[in-house]
Formats: structure tokens, C-alpha cells, sequence
């Protein structure tokens, strides 16, 4: 371990905001991109069960004509 | 290769290799860079010279180099795609285009905070940074011109050709504008971050250095992959494979996006 | 049959036919070119020592702006009108009318830049020991912006926005070519040797005219459908 | 391959389409589809619109490739003797390939002179002949879109090409230019041509063997 303490951590020697911006933005993009996956998944199951209801209310249509 | 690369342009023959192989790059991923992050940020020693501030090595170098190294692997999706006209390929250019572009607007990002301690500004025309600066330039053209298609199939043709086109041009590019730099140069401040890159780099940084590159490489290929996945789930929406996949959803919800 | 060269030549006399009948479209880029480089001095001061200092630079960027105007000319007519189809059932390889159509719009719209480049270096004060380097890299230079800006055509005809994407595609392509240009002309002022980047220069011109065809031949492909 | 050379020989398979399907976005508009044109024959592709016709066409010509299947040229797939095939084949599309800054003549010249059969003269009676008298050498900008129609379909009387592929080759054209255009239809499989086309109209089977092949829109 590098730091004496946790708020010399946060300071990294006084360079604290780049370093910690730098990592921040990093993972903030990363994290963003796998959210948005997640989030075009859980769309397309919504999607998916949307199709599959209008299929069969074509199909109990046709067997009620 | 084509022998060896028919079965995947069934869309649901990728799609089940594509399920298998995520876990081998998200898992390790995200191991890696918990104990990068941590070796990185706490245990590797301060520089001599730069003091704490050279942290920002252990996110700028892995994202700097993958996102070159994912421009070359979307070009060879995008080879693939137009020599042998698979669709899948077509479709994985698409899914790499905003990784790599993500990796390289971090390497730009974490650069400039990097300069600004060093250097007292947030942007110097270095190589290195003009480099990435254009490689952006680069991966916003296949995306833009993408999207810029109503036809799917023909804008997938026309970002592979350009990434192609766009991967010839690299060491053009990359050649001329450190060619460019020596020849404007002003003042050596470039070298202490080049100095980094260097073999000379202590044993105690580059460790967790390694560490960190193997991770986003684990992180960024998972993404590519969830990506490329949606992709194939969205275009054969209509199919029986897709509609099965899409039901059973909520049970495999953790390991299957 | 025709024969490769044949055809090309019909196509050069057609186009070079075609372009003199639109002649305010040849103009335009020129005049735009001619702007934009009487621009800078009122930007940034009429001081002949900036001027000759930012005057390679500024010619080249402005070359490069003025060429993505002119740029969509070359297959855009062509893909309206149906004479882009006729183009691909030729019985010739596509290549043979791809070089064909970027030696049209080479003639049309370089040559003109090449006559009035001296007035260019003029009017931004630049030594008139570098002016021959300085027109030796527009000799050398335009052909490739002609052949690499097929490739951003070819790809982009079918779009109905396509200038701006143009530009966005483009642009990132050619800054090689805008640093060994600069550097070449920046090189004779300063007296130096300008060999080196204007051999590089003849590089990209041979690699460029010799691949071009191949990509715009796969954008015409993804276009005309 | 000029006409002249097949003129008196037996029906040849000029052109075999095996198993082609298209699929257009998401649509497939036609799959497992087949067909023969013979020399001395007239198809004419028939559906409505969005059927895939224009498709069709294009696929055969080798402008568009096809999802799956192949299109022969003499028994051999047009991709392995592209230049050949294009020197035997004219297309006429939708967009007529007529340059506006350009007038009849010289657009007639430009077309016959890459095909290998450049004009002697100027072509002042067949533009006479196709309604365009005095208007040889305007730009073909100041004319109707149904006179400039005219001069691409003019060059069917200049070309030496077995094979026609023609899309609405009777649109814009009045019924003097219907007839024309019919007549001259005749005269080429009479001397060993072949023609595929696209048409709204009914077209008179009394002048030529028309088979018809009909492509219906699949949802």
C-alpha cells in the first residue's frame, strides 16, 4: 500500500482530480455501453412479446371468421 | 476459410458460439480490472518524476491500444463481410464501430487530464494524441455513414468498405503525423509520457500495467459481443430462434446479455 | 468490342463534353477556393510575415475544402440520370470507368487550382522560391484527392445528404496528404531540400490511383441497387 | 455474339435463371425462381407493384446480386464472363441513362461507340423515325421526359445485342410509339434476339411468341 491514509488516497499527492476524473470517465463510459445492452435486450424482449401477442390475436381472428 | 466460417453466417449458429464465448471475456474482465484498479491505484509506486499523476497510465495506455487494436479487428470483420458476404460480419463491424470509438475518446480524454498536470495545458499536438484524434475522426465515419443508410444491408456493406478503406490509411496516417511532430517539434515534454511506453519501465508499474490491458480487453470484447448479440436478436426478430431466446429471457437474464 | 481503352476515352469525351456545359459548377469551388484564401489575411492580420509563415497551410486547407465541394459531382449526375447503370453494363471492367471518371473530374477541377495557384501564393505573400514546390504539390496532391474522393462518393451517392458525411468520411483520409504538402512547401521557404515529402507525395499518388478503383468499384456495388 | 450469327439456327438458351430469390430489408420477394429465354423468344415479367419486378430485372443484368441462385449467360454464370454478356445485353431501366447536357445525337454516339459499333453518320432518320424530327441536337434537357425516353429506346435500333432487358419500355410513349416500338420488337426475334421485359400495358401477342411469368407480393 502506496497511502498512509484513505484521504492521502483520495489527494493522490494532489493530483487527485485528474487521476480520479480520468478513472471516473472510464469506467463511466464503459459502464454506459454495457447499460445500453442491457437496456437493448430488455427492448427487444418487450418487442419480441409484443409480436408474439399480435400473432396470435391474428391467428384467434382467423379462427373466429 | 470459408469451410471454417460458413456455419457462422447463420445468424443462430453465431448467436450460441457468441453465448458460450461471453463469459470467458466478461468474467476475466471484470476480474482484471478489480485487481488492476486496485494494484494500479494503491500498490504500484509513485513515479520520481510525475509523482501520483502517472495513475492515469493504467486506463490511457489499455485504451489507446485497444482501440487500434479494434479498428484492425473491425476492418477484418468488415474483409470478411465484403469478400464472402456474410451478414454476421457486417453486423459485427457495426457492433465494434462504438467500442473502439468509446476506447478511443477515453485514450483522448484520459490523456488530456494526464497533460494537464504535466504539461500546464489540456491539449498539445502530440503525436500520440493527434493520432488518436484523427483514429476517432475514423471510427465516427463507419458509424455516420452507417446510419446514414435506410437500407440496412447496404450500410453495413458501406461502413465495412470504409473501415477497410480506413485501416489502409492507419500507418499512412500514423506515420505522417509523427513525422509531422518531430518536424514542428517545440519542446521535449512529450517524452515523459512517451518515456512510459518505453521497456525501461519499472517491473512494479508495468505489472499492473499488463494486468490492466488484458482487462479491457476482456471488458471491450464482452461489450462487442453483447452487442453483436442484440444485433442478431434485432434483425431476426421474426424467427423462431430469436423469439425462443427472447422468451426465456427473465431465467438466464444474468449470464445471457 | 470497344476495347478497355477505347471506352475509357468515349467516357473522358463524354464527361469532359458534360462539365463544359455546367460551367458554374466548375467555377464555383474556384471562387469558394479563391475566398477562403482572401479570408485569412482579414482573419489574421495583413502582416507579410504571418501571411508567408500560415501560407502553405492555408492553401492546402483551402484546396482540400474547395475539392469536397466539386467532389459529388462525379457520380451524383450520373447516378440520377441512370447513365451510373449503363457505366456498370459496359462491357469493360468497372475499374477501366472508374479511372476514367476520376481523370474527368482531375482535368475539371485541378487544373484550374494548378493556374491559379501562383495567385494564391501571392495574395498570402509566400516566397516566390517556393512557389514551384508549392505547384509541383497541387500537381501531385489533386489526383489523389480526386481518386481517394471517388471512394467517399461512391459511397455516399445514393444518400440524399450525402455533402456533409462526405466531408466527415474524407477529410480524416487526407491529412497525410496536407502534411506532406505543407511540409514540402514550408521545406523551400526555409530553403531546405523538399525531395522527401514531395517522393512521398508520388507514393501516395501511385498507391492511391492504384487502389481507388477497387473501392469505388465496391461502393458503386453497395449504391446502385 | 452478334445477332446475325444465331439467326438461323435452332432456339439457343440465350439467358437460364436458376433458383434466384431476392429479399429486399426484411421482404422476400420471390424465391426458387427459374426461367429460359430462348433466342426468338419475348418474356414479359408481370406483377404488381413492389412484386419484384424491377428486381428481377436488375438481377439479371447483373446489377443487383441475388440472395441465392444464378443467372447463366450461354451456360456460363454471368459473374465468370461479365464483359461478354454486357457487350450481348442492353438495359434500359427506369432511369434511361440519358445525359440532359447532352443532345439525342450525341448521347446515341456516346452509346453506340462503347459498345464496339460507333456511328458512321449521324442517325437523322431513325430520330425521325422515333418522333424526335428537329430535336436531334438540342440538349436532351429542353425535351419532354417522354422524348427523352425516346432517345435511350433509339438505341435499340443501333444495337447489335441479342439480348434486351427492358424496364416499362412503353411508358411515356404514345400509341404511334407503341406500335413502333412493337414493330421493331418483332424484327429482333425474328432475327434471333431475345427480350425480357417489365410492362403495365397489355402487350399484342400477335406479332411475337409472348411468355409471361407473373410475380405476386408476398408479405
Amino acid at each position: 500500500m502506496q497511502f498512509d491514509s484513505w484521504s492521502a488516497f483520495i489527494a493522490m499527492g494532489g493530483y487527485g482530480v485528474y487521476v480520479w476524473s480520468a478513472f471516473f470517465v472510464t469506467f463511466f463510459c464503459i459502464g454506459l455501453l454495457a447499460l445500453e445492452a442491457v437496456w437493448r435486450r430488455t427492448k427487444l424482449r418487450d418487442e419480441a412479446k409484443k409480436q408474439q401477442a399480435r400473432q396470435q390475436r391474428i391467428e384467434k381472428a382467423k379462427r373466429e371468421s | 476459410m470459408w469451410r471454417w466460417l460458413h456455419p457462422y453466417a447463420k445468424s443462430e449458429a453465431t448467436f450460441a458460439l457468441n453465448q458460450k464465448i461471453l463469459p470467458w471475456f466478461l468474467i476475466p474482465g471484470l476480474l482484471l480490472t478489480a485487481v488492476g484498479l486496485v494494484w494500479g491505484l494503491a500498490y504500484a509506486p509513485p513515479d520520481y518524476q510525475q509523482g501520483e499523476s502517472y495513475r492515469i497510465i493504467f486506463v490511457h495506455v489499455p485504451a489507446a491500444i485497444w482501440s487500434m487494436g479494434f479498428y484492425v479487428s473491425m476492418a477484418i470483420a468488415g474483409l470478411i463481410a465484403l469478400v464472402w458476404q456474410i451478414r454476421t460480419a457486417e453486423l459485427a463491424v457495426l457492433a465494434i464501430a462504438p467500442v473502439g470509438a468509446a476506447l478511443t475518446f477515453i485514450s483522448l480524454f484520459t490523456g488530456a487530464v494526464w497533460g494537464q498536470p504535466m504539461w500546464g495545458t489540456w491539449w498539445v499536438w502530440d503525436a500520440r494524441l493527434t493520432s488518436q484524434l484523427i483514429l476517432l475522426f475514423l471510427y465516427l465515419g463507419v458509424m455516420a455513414l452507417y446510419v446514414a443508410f435506410e437500407d440496412e444491408r447496404a450500410g453495413g456493406k458501406a461502413a465495412s468498405i470504409l473501415a477497410l478503406v480506413g485501416v489502409i490509411n492507419i500507418p499512412i496516417i500514423h506515420y505522417s503525423v509523427y513525422w509531422w511532430n518531430t518536424l514542428h517539434q517545440q519542446s521535449t515534454i512529450t517524452k515523459v509520457i512517451t518515456r512510459f511506453e518505453s521497456p525501461s519501465i519499472a517491473p512494479e508499474m508495468l505489472w499492473p500495467l499488463v494486468v490492466n490491458i488484458f482487462a479491457f480487453m476482456g471488458l471491450a470484447a464482452a461489450l462487442v459481443i453483447m452487442r453483436l448479440n442484440n444485433e442478431l436478436l434485432r434483425r431476426e426478430i421474426h424467427r423462431p430462434w430469436a423469439q425462443k431466446v427472447l422468451n426465456s429471457g427473465d431465467k438466464e437474464n444474468s449470464n445471457a446479455v | 468490342m470497344a476495347g478497355a481503352m477505347g471506352i475509357f476515352v468515349q467516357i473522358v469525351k463524354r464527361d469532359l463534353r458534360v462539365a463544359s456545359r455546367q460551367r458554374s459548377d466548375l467555377l464555383n469551388p474556384l471562387i469558394f477556393l479563391l475566398i477562403v484564401v482572401s479570408l485569412f489575411p482579414l482573419g489574421v492580420g495583413p502582416g507579410p510575415d504571418i501571411l508567408a509563415r500560415i501560407a502553405p497551410g492555408v492553401i492546402w486547407v483551402s484546396a482540400l475544402l474547395s475539392a469536397m465541394l466539386g467532389l459529388e459531382r462525379m457520380f451524383r449526375d450520373d447516378f440520377r440520370d441512370g447513365a451510373l447503370e449503363q457505366m456498370m453494363l459496359l462491357p469493360v471492367s468497372l475499374e477501366v470507368s472508374v479511372l476514367a471518371k476520376i481523370a474527368v473530374h482531375w482535368v475539371m477541377t485541378a487544373v484550374p487550382i494548378l493556374v491559379i495557384a501562383p495567385l494564391l501564393a501571392l495574395l498570402l505573400n509566400l516566397p516566390m522560391s517556393a512557389w514551384g514546390v508549392l505547384w509541383l504539390t497541387l500537381l501531385l496532391g489533386t489526383p489523389v484527392i480526386s481518386a481517394a474522393g471517388a471512394i467517399g462518393v461512391a459511397l455516399t451517392v445514393s444518400l440524399n445528404k450525402g455533402g456533409a458525411l462526405l466531408s466527415l468520411l474524407l477529410l480524416p483520409l487526407l491529412i497525410p496528404l496536407l502534411i506532406f504538402a505543407t511540409a514540402a512547401v514550408e521545406a523551400a521557404v526555409s530553403g531546405l531540400s523538399a525531395t522527401g515529402p514531395l517522393a512521398l507525395m508520388g507514393a501516395f499518388l501511385v498507391i492511391t490511383i492504384t487502389l481507388a478503383p477497387f473501392a469505388v468499384k465496391a461502393g458503386l456495388r453497395v449504391s446502385v441497387n | 455474339m452478334a445477332a446475325e450469327t444465331l439467326e438461323n439456327s435452332a432456339p439457343t438458351i440465350l439467358l437460364a435463371a436458376s433458383d434466384l430469390s431476392s429479399i429486399r430489408g426484411e421482404r422476400t420477394l420471390f424465391a426458387n425462381l427459374n426461367m429460359t429465354v430462348r433466342t426468338g423468344e419475348v418474356w414479359q415479367i408481370e406483377g404488381p407493384n413492389g412484386a419484384g419486378k424491377s428486381s428481377l430485372l436488375r438481377i439479371l443484368t447483373g446489377l443487383l446480386p441475388a440472395q441465392a441462385g444464378d443467372v447463366q449467360f450461354l451456360g456460363q454464370s454471368i459473374r465468370q464472363c461479365r464483359d461478354q454478356y454486357h457487350q450481348a445485353m442492353l438495359f434500359i431501366g427506369h432511369k434511361a441513362g440519358v445525359k440532359p447536357e447532352l443532345t439525342a445525337i450525341e448521347n446515341l454516339e456516346f452509346y453506340a461507340a462503347v459498345q464496339g459499333q460507333p456511328l458512321q453518320a449521324p442517325p437523322y432518320e431513325l430520330l425521325a423515325k422515333v418522333g424526335l424530327v428537329g430535336l436531334e441536337d438540342i440538349p436532351a434537357q429542353g425535351l419532354s421526359a417522354g422524348q427523352q425516353r425516346r432517345i435511350a429506346l433509339a438505341r435499340l435500333w443501333l444495337t447489335q445485342a441479342p439480348l434486351w432487358i427492358l424496364d416499362e419500355p412503353f411508358t411515356a410513349l404514345d400509341v404511334a410509339g407503341i406500335a413502333l416500338l412493337e414493330a421493331r420488337f418483332a424484327e429482333h426475334v425474328a432475327t434471333g434476339g431475345a427480350i425480357v421485359l417489365t410492362s403495365h400495358q397489355p402487350i399484342s401477342a400477335a406479332r411475337f411468341p409472348l411468355q409471361q411469368i407473373a410475380l405476386r407480393y408476398q408479405h
